[in-house]
């Protein structure tokens, strides 16, 4: 029930809020439903956290060998807690924007976030891809009408990049569904699938371009610095926050347990290229001026090493229990990943939301000296940043410890060269991170930042609740590794090749 | 709950406490109130650390499991302390020098406003706090973070003055270079957890049998290299002279207490490791002599007081690691409690002439301060015999004992080790003399404010003499007093005695007075050169090439920084846009291309229509019949 | 049957109607409730009602797939007849003799839909088109509508010739006109009934619009008045693949083999040429022109890959494509400029009906949610599952994706662009709106739970 | 002696003659004129296979009424002259050969089918006759030959869409 | 007479037909090579309807006629098509008096 009512609460909740038309009735319609979803979650997470109270399930398209069943495993949780959090920051850091036709953009906010919860929850492959969509087409619109100055012909690459991937993966769905006995496309009749290597092999590539455009994984991420740029930065909150996360979600989900050989095959091609991804976004990251686009590059490296790390949990174990426990460490560390980038990024982009509309500029080369005249906004942003790299205590540490340990253990030739590249990466977080906040906020300041900067108690109470996660999480991680344990226990030996090998 | 060992959660808790009490309450409390805080809970975590020494049990390790950091599965990385004779050593050293650092920073720093005072106090609390957690972490991944931490605290610390640019670099570089380190720390770690699935140190003699030599090796290798940034030590050294930017007695805090010392920690810590992998000992050994060299050789011809001793300390570390490399692990650790007195003595002495001289921190503009500056000359003067090595203030104890396990290991070590020594008495007396003897050199309006510092910045000076010179006195070679290492005896349950000495008493007689002597006649040379001030305007290409560093940071910057700056660049302005999208937009413009020109195809003309159906329906026909089969 | 009855009687009753000299809009009146009979009547035989048995079951018969397709046909002519009936008048003078005649196409819609002898589908094409090519020509005083109908006809009549000469070899070597019994269970085909199939295989991909017989689309679709353009891109090409599945999977069946392999080559080309030209589109009515042959091209693929979900699909599909185009069209018949640059925020005058064409143009992109999607989505699925099915299937959703890049134009012009100065936009009646939001709404429903259409083919 | 092969062969011969001419006349008077002959021809052929009502309706109809409302419109036309101006060359010559491409696939695709040995039954029958074919033509055949009335209908409403001047002023 | 002769003669005249569509210009003549055409296929009809006739006599002695009647059917559909055919052209020809198809390029691309 907690599953569904986490799709329709927003879904209704959209459809309520595109009714009024005075953007104060909106913007309160928008914040209640985020809070009621976010209620639900909690509730789902501590009152009724039995999977009973996380299933649903009822007849849709039965011709077409399709469900309408939602099921929360511990991801699936973590995920829709990360999502409410951020539907929520993302009103509440809108909340005195001033948007112009607030009905809509709130609606369409709510949708997308309907769409989202779908994707996380759903355990029928059609409905995952309806999601999929459904969370697409609202960011299209959000970023197209409120969106800057080449807002068109950048989300336009956006979406039809997106809806290429997303095309392709529709085809694999179809393929896998035909191969199952009783043409279903239920999560469980397609892990039951033993699809022969040799189409692995090129079915991989289906689901996996899908992907790896939404999370992005380099070379297939140009729109993504393009549309956070142009992007209205609550929107870049949900798009970078969450929606990103649904490439690794259907990546764990939709891929590893299904196309395990597949995946095998190619993990060396993927890991290297999420490598080159770490290196060369933060390179270019060093390199950039627009605090956007930065982030944006930033959120790139991170998800990179997400992305290897989790190519790095295939292969096959042999039935080693001590192979499949590093697989674990590794997997809990994505886990945790997912959740605390998605939270810190959150955070991030509630900050350059809030610098770019003060000072209307995004360029750090006309700020500074921030430190001074905005002595509170400096120490959120300082806290923030330091999550962002990694550093310990913060959310984001036990992630990419956890992370790069999945690496080392990686079943391949390179893992350690893998290693050491991506290692680079943490180096090179520092150097663009503590760049930025020098541009910003050290220095003289200018005419510009002269006034500094209030916030809002909004803004402050969201910020609070950022930081909140980041020290929580940062400091006793294992509420989040508890959470997950069973799950990611099942979950490797899911994904453990050697069943197929033995044959 | 105050009783051992529990008390001992007390020790991190109370400077975190400070940090909370004083960032959060910045605004709203006074000055006074901030200082008293702040040092406060130094001064009780002092207290903590002193009931902590003294109840230790002698045999094993106390254990302190607060909770569990990450559990999963067989891994299980607690967030633990772990008390023994070794963490309860630096907890001293780190609180007692942290509260005396404190005391004297409320002073000094006085004339900064409330609300900064407040900050500078919040963070001079949490980089204790992380040196704590560093020290008392029960295994690698909690002293982890601590060493991230104090590398975060040091940035902090160093970016301080942050409307200096200069100053922002400063930190920027003294952070990223030690994240180079940190991460070859992290490999390390993983390299650990995956050949014996645990980081705690109690694991770690039973670990060493799972380990092959090579793994060793690399793992030792490692951790060495994160210790070199942190510990300052080529070729990660260079962001500690310019960690001079941050206020004077947060240098005295990095280069004494904390930060630089944590590398010898981590290594001492490990050195059942180190034991194992002679290969690594070595090549710390060669490191270790050539930091210490090379820094001694860049402090003769530095001209502003705290890079002197900046460069001091990279010698002095540069000593200890070669200690490490010698095996002599408990004559690293005893150089770094000797070098911790007389090096916060040192600092903060140097804050004094500054404070005095109002921030002017170039030696050559200084002389003749003897007079109006007496506690600080004479305490200065301490610092400076102590770390010349002369018997029998402390340094002199810490750096024989340094220099014997260096004649042990080889004599060629020992020979470079004690020509460095010696280059160290000579730039400690230039600077020396040059500051205090002489004439003054400053304009009439420094003149004019010259006064002697406060009382709570001269007693712990005063405090910091006592301790320079007495210092050593806990290991007193067997040489001269039976039973005088109490040190090394002390450490002995996490470092082993290595027992048996090689070398004949006699021998170490000759040493020893070679090193007194040479030393002696080499502070003489330098009073006879640097009595009165001369220009050093020397055009001579090795001065000029150590006056300029011998130019490392330039070879850094053009070798690595450079290139991957330009690299970035190309990346961003060229590769980006028309490569990686370019190849994308490509595929959308040439779809508008081949549109434009297929709907050419179309050209209006019935009777091309038709025929097009007709060749189609010839290729099809022909096809179906005559090809296909 | 009772379509063909009626429609006959409509058609000769609107035809004496323009003698009475009746107003327009009585004359509408009466068509649309003709048209509203039409689809009861259907809906009725559905249930088993027949108002006249005509016993000729070597000639036709009528089964439940052309019940259920003839159903969508005329629901969505009756709505076509609501919307866009008014702006018939615009064309010429001869209001009732419009209706008339597509009253009359309608007639051929059911020989399409149900025979079972090669002359009944010739019959019924030639009743289809014929009144086509008067409809493409009646706005006599314009040049283009003039040359539309020209050209669609001599192209018409040539492909006709196809036809018949497919025919005639068909009966050359079985004897026979039977669909049943065209083939027959031998199997090995032989060459002269081979010849047959692919002559009346390019003469019905003309008539579909399939590339590379597509040449005539563009130009006929975009010379038509759009009133009567709306009327051919989408019941006429729907039913004429109705008519199209019928021949191959009645009489040709069983040689699939054979043809599938050709038609799934046609279906890649279509898509291709069509998606691929329509980029380079400034008039919205052309670049639906090349829509339409694009959405053929998917429509293809029902052919490629025949089966039951193909069926189930060609359904949906015809009523999604239907739906959505005619919505389309009604709103750009009535609009000024027929540049994607005359619907330049459009969203903005008029919220709804952006938001209702919005919808329709996400559906013809195929975005989930709307039929749309679910249309093609039986369509990738069936055509999946045939010989080479995957590479057809790629080249099938990379082309859809192309789609979107010319139907988000539109989208893109409503919405996200200012109108140019003194831009003006026509103002729309509530009933129209109303009618549109019903469409709208169909989409949108059939786009969730496609078996409300779908379980009248069973039951 | 058998008389009909030759008449085949005549009548064949006449047939692709007049049909040639017909193509390659400049004059559509000319054109015309051959393609009636060209109908005769056929006509004859319907005769040889023994189908007499339809070579009577082909004269009648094709011959007779449709062939002069063409003649009929070429003369209204004022188009009895050489007028047509030439098309490309190479667009004819390509013209051309694609059509006789489709002539040698199509003969060369079929010459071997199974026909080989078929006969056409020349000369005699009786399925040609009115009293058959009107027969079959109002009992199986009723349905289609009602529906053919509604192409009729809708013809006629066409032509009169098409050919009624519109009652506004023309203006191209 | 062996019916491959009738079908090569019809599949000439088709193709004479065909090649006068794609050569000519004149949108009268063209509509006259579509009317051979449809001979062509009508006399092709006509034979096979005796060649099954003579085939299947013996089974039933009105084999073949459904031929003839088709060719019967394409002469009424071909009257209809003329008469809308020739109102077009005469249409086409009231606005620019002239049938040449070469001057339809109004609408192209």
């Amino acid at each position: 029930m907690i599953a569904l009512l986490l799709f329709l609460v927003p879904l209704i909740g959209g459809l309520l809020t595109f009714l009024p038309n005075k953007s104060g009735m909106a913007r309160s319609l928008a914040l209640g439903s985020a809070l009621l979803s976010l209620a639900g979650v909690i509730a789902g997470l501590t009152l009724f956290k039995q999977p009973l109270y996380w299933e649903f399930d009822a007849e849709w398209l039965q011709t077409l060998g399709s469900r309408f069943s939602l099921k929360g495993d511990a991801m699936g949780m973590l995920m829709s807690l990360l999502t409410s959090i951020g539907v929520l920051l993302a009103v509440l850091g809108s909340w005195n924007n001033d948007v112009q036709g607030s009905n809509r953009f709130y609606g369409l906010l709510l949708w997308m976030q309907a769409g989202m919860m779908v994707v996380f929850l759903a355990s029928d492959a059609l409905l995952f891809y309806f999601g999929w969509e459904l969370a697409l087409i609202p960011a299209y619109f959000l970023c197209s009408i409120w969106g800057g100055e080449k807002r068109i012909a950048v989300t336009f690459k956006f979406f039809i990049y997106t809806f290429v991937g997303s095309v392709l993966m529709l085809i694999g769905l179809i393929y896998l569904q035909s191969l199952t006995p009783n043409h279903s496309f239920q999560m469980q009749a397609f892990r039951n699938l033993e699809i022969p290597e040799s189409k692995q092999v090129w079915l991989f590539w289906l689901f996996f371009l899908a992907f790896a455009i939404k999370v992005p994984v380099f070379p297939f991420h140009t729109w993504q610095p393009d549309t956070y740029e142009q992007s209205p930065t609550t929107v870049t909150m949900l798009l970078s926050g969450v929606m990103v996360k649904m490439g690794l979600v259907a990546m764990i989900r939709w891929m590893l347990p299904i196309l395990g050989i597949g995946v095998f095959i190619w993990s060396d091609v993927v890991i290297c290229l999420s490598v080159i991804g770490i290196l060369y976004a933060s390179l270019i990251a060093i390199r950039q001026d627009d605090l956007k686009r930065l982030i944006a590059y930033s959120s790139i490296a991170h998800m990179g090493l997400t992305v290897a790390a989790l190519f790095s949990l295939s292969g096959f174990s042999n039935n080693s229990n001590v192979v499949l426990q590093y697989h674990q460490v590794g997997f809990q560390g994505i886990l945790l990943q997912l959740f605390s980038h998605g939270i810190n990024i959150l955070g991030m982009w509630l900050l350059a939301d809030r610098i770019e509309r003060r000072f209307g500029t995004r360029k750090l080369s006309e700020l500074g000296g921030l430190a001074r005249t905005a002595p509170t906004f400096t120490i959120f942003f300082l806290l923030i940043a330091f999550a962002n790299i990694a550093l310990p205590l913060t959310n984001a540490f036990p992630g990419e410890f956890l992370q790069f340990n999945a690496l080392f253990h990686a079943q391949s030739p390179y893992r350690f060269v893998f290693l050491v590249l991506a290692g680079l990466g943490v180096i090179l977080s520092a150097i663009y991170t503590l760049n930025m906040v020098r541009r910003i906020f050290f220095g003289e300041t200018n005419q510009a930042t002269e006034n500094g900067l209030r916030l809002s108690t909004a803004e402050c109470l969201a910020l609070s609740l950022v930081v909140g996660l980041i020290l929580v999480f940062g400091v006793y991680p294992q509420a989040v590794l508890d959470f997950t344990n069973d799950f990611s226990r099942e979950y490797v030996k899911a994904i453990d090749i050697t069943r197929f090998l033995a044959k | 709950m105050f009783s051992f060992p529990n008390i001992a959660y007390f020790i991190p808790l109370l400077p975190l406490l400070g940090f909370l009490v004083n960032g959060l309450g910045r605004k709203h409390l006074s000055k006074g109130a901030i200082a008293w805080i702040g040092s406060g809970v130094l001064a009780l975590a002092f207290a903590a650390s002193l009931v902590v020494f003294l109840n230790l049990p002698s045999g094993g390790p106390t254990l302190l499991n607060a909770f569990d950091f990450i559990r999963i599965g067989e891994l299980r990385i607690p967030f633990a302390f772990q008390l023994d004779a070794l963490s309860s050593l630096f907890l001293l050293i780190i609180t007692g020098i942290g509260f005396l650092i404190h005391v004297y920073s409320s002073a000094y720093m006085h004339e900064e406003s409330a609300e900064h005072y407040g900050r500078y106090f919040a963070y001079l609390n949490l980089f204790i706090f992380s040196m704590l957690l560093l020290v008392m972490g029960a295994n690698y991944v909690i002293m982890f973070i601590g060493w991230e931490g104090v590398g975060l605290c040091s940035y902090l610390l160093i970016g301080y003055w942050f409307r200096k640019p200069a100053y922002t670099q400063a930190a920027n570089k003294a952070f990223v270079m030690n994240r180079v380190g940190d991460l070859a720390f992290l490999i390390a770690i993983f390299w650990l957890i995956a050949r014996t699935g645990s980081v705690n140190f109690v694991d770690l003699p039973a670990a060493l049998s799972s380990l092959s030599s090579s793994d060793i090796t690399w793992i030792t290798m490692l951790l060495f290299v994160g210790a070199t940034g942190k510990s300052a030590q080529i070729p990660l050294y260079t962001w500690l002279p310019d960690a001079m930017a941050g206020p004077t007695p947060v240098s005295a805090l990095i280069h004494a207490a904390t930060m630089v010392t944590a590398g010898i920690y981590m290594i001492a810590r490990s050195n059942l490791l180190y034991t194992a992998a002679p290969l690594t000992l070595n090549v710390i050994a060669v490191i270790g002599i050539a930091t210490a060299l090379l820094a001694a050789s860049i402090a003769i011809r530095q001209n502003d007081i705290k890079k002197v001793l900046a460069y001091s300390t990279v010698s002095q570390l540069g000593f200890m690691f070669l200690a490490i490399g010698a095996g002599a692990y408990g004559a690293a650790v005893f150089h770094v409690m000797t070098h911790a007195f007389f090096k916060a003595l040192l600092f903060l002495g140097s804050g004094s002439v500054i404070h005095a001289m109002s921030g002017e921190q170039d030696i050559r503009r200084m002389g003749g301060l003897k007079k109006v500056l007496p506690i600080t000359y004479f305490t200065f003067l301490i610092g400076c015999i102590a770390i010349a090595g002369i018997p029998p203030f402390s340094g002199f104890f810490s750096k024989d004992a340094i220099l014997l396990s260096a004649f042990l290991k080889s004599p060629i070590l020992y020979g470079v080790a004690l020509f460095t020594a010696l280059l160290t008495a000579f730039y400690m007396f230039r600077m020396f003399f040059l500051t205090f003897g002489g004439t003054f050199r400053g304009t009439d309006e420094q003149k004019h404010h010259l006064h002697e510092s406060p009382l709570a910045m001269t007693l712990p000076l005063m405090v910091l003499a006592v301790l320079s010179v007495i210092g050593g006195w806990v290991g007193i070679p067997e040489l001269f007093l039976h039973g005088g290492e109490r040190l090394i005896e002390f450490l002995s349950p996490v470092i082993p005695v290595v027992e048996g000495h090689a070398i004949s008493h006699s021998t170490e007689y000759l040493l020893m007075g070679l090193s007194t002597g040479l030393v002696l006649s080499v502070i003489f040379f330098a009073w006879t050169r640097y009595r009165q001030y001369r220009s050093e305007e020397s055009s001579a290409p090795f001065a000029r090439l150590l006056e300029n560093k011998w130019y490392v940071d330039e070879l850094y910057q053009t070798a690595i920084v450079q290139p991957l700056h330009r690299f970035g660049g190309w990346l961003r302005s060229f590769f980006e846009p028309k490569i990686v999208d370019g190849l994308i937009q490509g595929v959308g413009r040439s779809i508008r291309y081949i549109s434009q020109q297929i709907r050419l195809l179309q050209s209006g003309q019935t009777g091309n229509y038709a025929l097009w159906m007709v060749i189609s329906i010839v290729v099809i026909l022909s096809i179906q019949f005559f090809v296909r089969k | 049957m009772n379509l063909l009855l009626l429609a006959a009687f409509w058609g000769v009753l609107m035809m004496f109607i323009s003698l009475s000299g009746r107003s327009h809009a009585t004359i509408r009146l009466i068509a649309q409730v003709g048209m509203g009979l039409l689809f009861l009547s259907t809906l009725a035989e559905m249930q088993g009602f027949l108002i006249y048995d005509l016993k000729a079951a070597e000639m036709f018969a009528m089964d439940r797939y052309g019940l259920v397709m003839l159903s969508v046909l005329s629901g969505c002519g009756f709505l076509y007849f609501l919307l866009s009936g008014r702006d018939m008048a615009n064309v010429g003078s001869d209001y009732s003799e419009y209706f008339s005649l597509i009253f009359f196409i309608f007639c051929g819609f059911v020989l399409v839909l149900s025979f079972t002898s090669l002359l009944m589908l010739f019959l019924g094409i030639e009743i289809v088109t014929i009144p086509l090519y008067i409809l493409t020509g009646s706005d006599k005083r314009n040049l283009k509508s003039n040359e539309a109908s020209l050209k669609y006809f001599l192209l018409g009549a040539f492909s006709t010739g196809l036809m018949l000469m497919g025919i005639a070899l068909i009966y050359g070597a079985r004897g026979t006109f039977s669909t049943m019994e065209v083939v027959g269970a031998s199997g090995i085909p032989t060459r002269l009934l081979l010849g047959g199939l692919f002559l009346m295989f390019f003469s019905l991909a003309f008539k579909v619009s399939a590339a590379p017989f597509h040449f005539w689309t563009p130009d006929v679709y975009d010379g038509a008045p759009t009133v009567f353009t709306s009327f051919m891109a989408t019941l006429v090409k729907v039913a004429a693949f109705a008519g199209f599945l019928r021949l191959f999977d009645h009489a040709f069946g069983s040689l699939k083999t054979t043809w599938q392999i050709w038609a799934g080559a046609v279906a890649v080309l279509t898509l291709i040429i069509g998606n691929i030209t329509a980029v380079y589109q400034q008039s919205v009515k052309r670049l639906l022109a090349y829509s339409s042959i694009a959405q053929a091209g998917f429509m293809m693929l029902g052919l490629y890959g025949l089966g039951d979900g193909a069926r189930e699909g060609m359904v949906l599909y015809a009523a999604s494509y239907s739906l959505a185009t005619i919505a389309i069209f009604s709103v750009l018949t009535r609009m000024n400029d027929y540049t994607i640059e005359g619907f330049n925020g459009l969203a903005k005058k008029d919220p709804w009906i952006a938001g209702i064409l919005a919808v329709c143009l996400l559906s013809l992109a195929g975005i989930p949610l709307t039929a749309g999607f679910l249309a093609k989505f039986y369509m990738l699925q069936a055509a999946l599952s045939a010989k080479y099915g995957l590479v057809v299937v790629v080249i099938a959703v990379l082309m859809a994706a192309v789609s979107v890049y010319y139907y988000f134009r539109v989208l893109q012009a409503m919405y996200f662009r200012a109108a140019e100065e003194g831009a003006q936009f026509p103002a729309f009646s509530t009933g129209f709106k109303r009618v549109l939001t019903l469409i709208a709404i169909l989409i949108l429903v059939l786009g969730i739970q496609p078996g409300l259409l779908l379980h009248y083919l069973y039951f | 002696m058998n008389v009909t092969p030759y008449i085949f062969w005549f009548l064949s011969v006449w047939a692709l003659f007049s049909a040639l001419m017909m193509v390659t006349s400049r004059n559509p008077v000319y054109s015309v004129l051959w393609l009636i002959s060209t109908f005769f021809a056929i006509s004859g052929h319907y005769i040889l296979l023994n189908a007499q009502f339809l070579a009577v309706v082909n004269i009648i109809v094709y011959a007779g009424a449709i062939m002069v409302l063409f003649l009929f419109v070429i003369m209204l036309m004022n188009l009895n002259k050489e007028t047509e101006p030439q098309k490309n060359r190479w667009l004819k010559l390509v013209g051309a050969l694609a059509g006789g491409c489709l002539l040698l696939v199509l003969v060369a695709a079929l010459k071997d089918a199974e026909l080989k040995s078929q006969q056409a039954m020349v000369g005699a029958g009786s399925i040609g006759l009115i009293k058959v074919l009107g027969k079959e033509l109002f009992t199986r055949y009723v349905v289609p030959f009602e529906i053919s009335s509604l192409l009729f209908l809708s013809a006629m409403v066409g032509a009169a869409v098409i050919g009624k001047k519109e009652i506004t002023h023309q203006n191209s | 007479m062996p019916i491959n002769y009738y079908l090569f003669l019809s599949l000439a005249l088709f193709t004479i037909g065909m090649v006068g569509v794609l050569t000519r210009r004149n949108a009268i003549i063209i509509f006259m090579c579509i009317e051979l055409m449809l001979n062509a296929v009508n006399l092709l009809l006509v034979a096979f309807s005796k060649m099954h006739h003579l085939k299947n006599l013996a089974l039933n002695a009105s084999v073949g006629t459904d031929g003839q009647l088709f060719v019967f059917f394409i002469m009424v559909v071909a009257a209809a098509e003329v008469s809308v055919g020739l109102a077009i052209i005469v249409m086409m020809y009231r606005n620019i008096h002239s049938v040449d198809i070469q001057f339809l390029n109004r609408l192209k691309h």
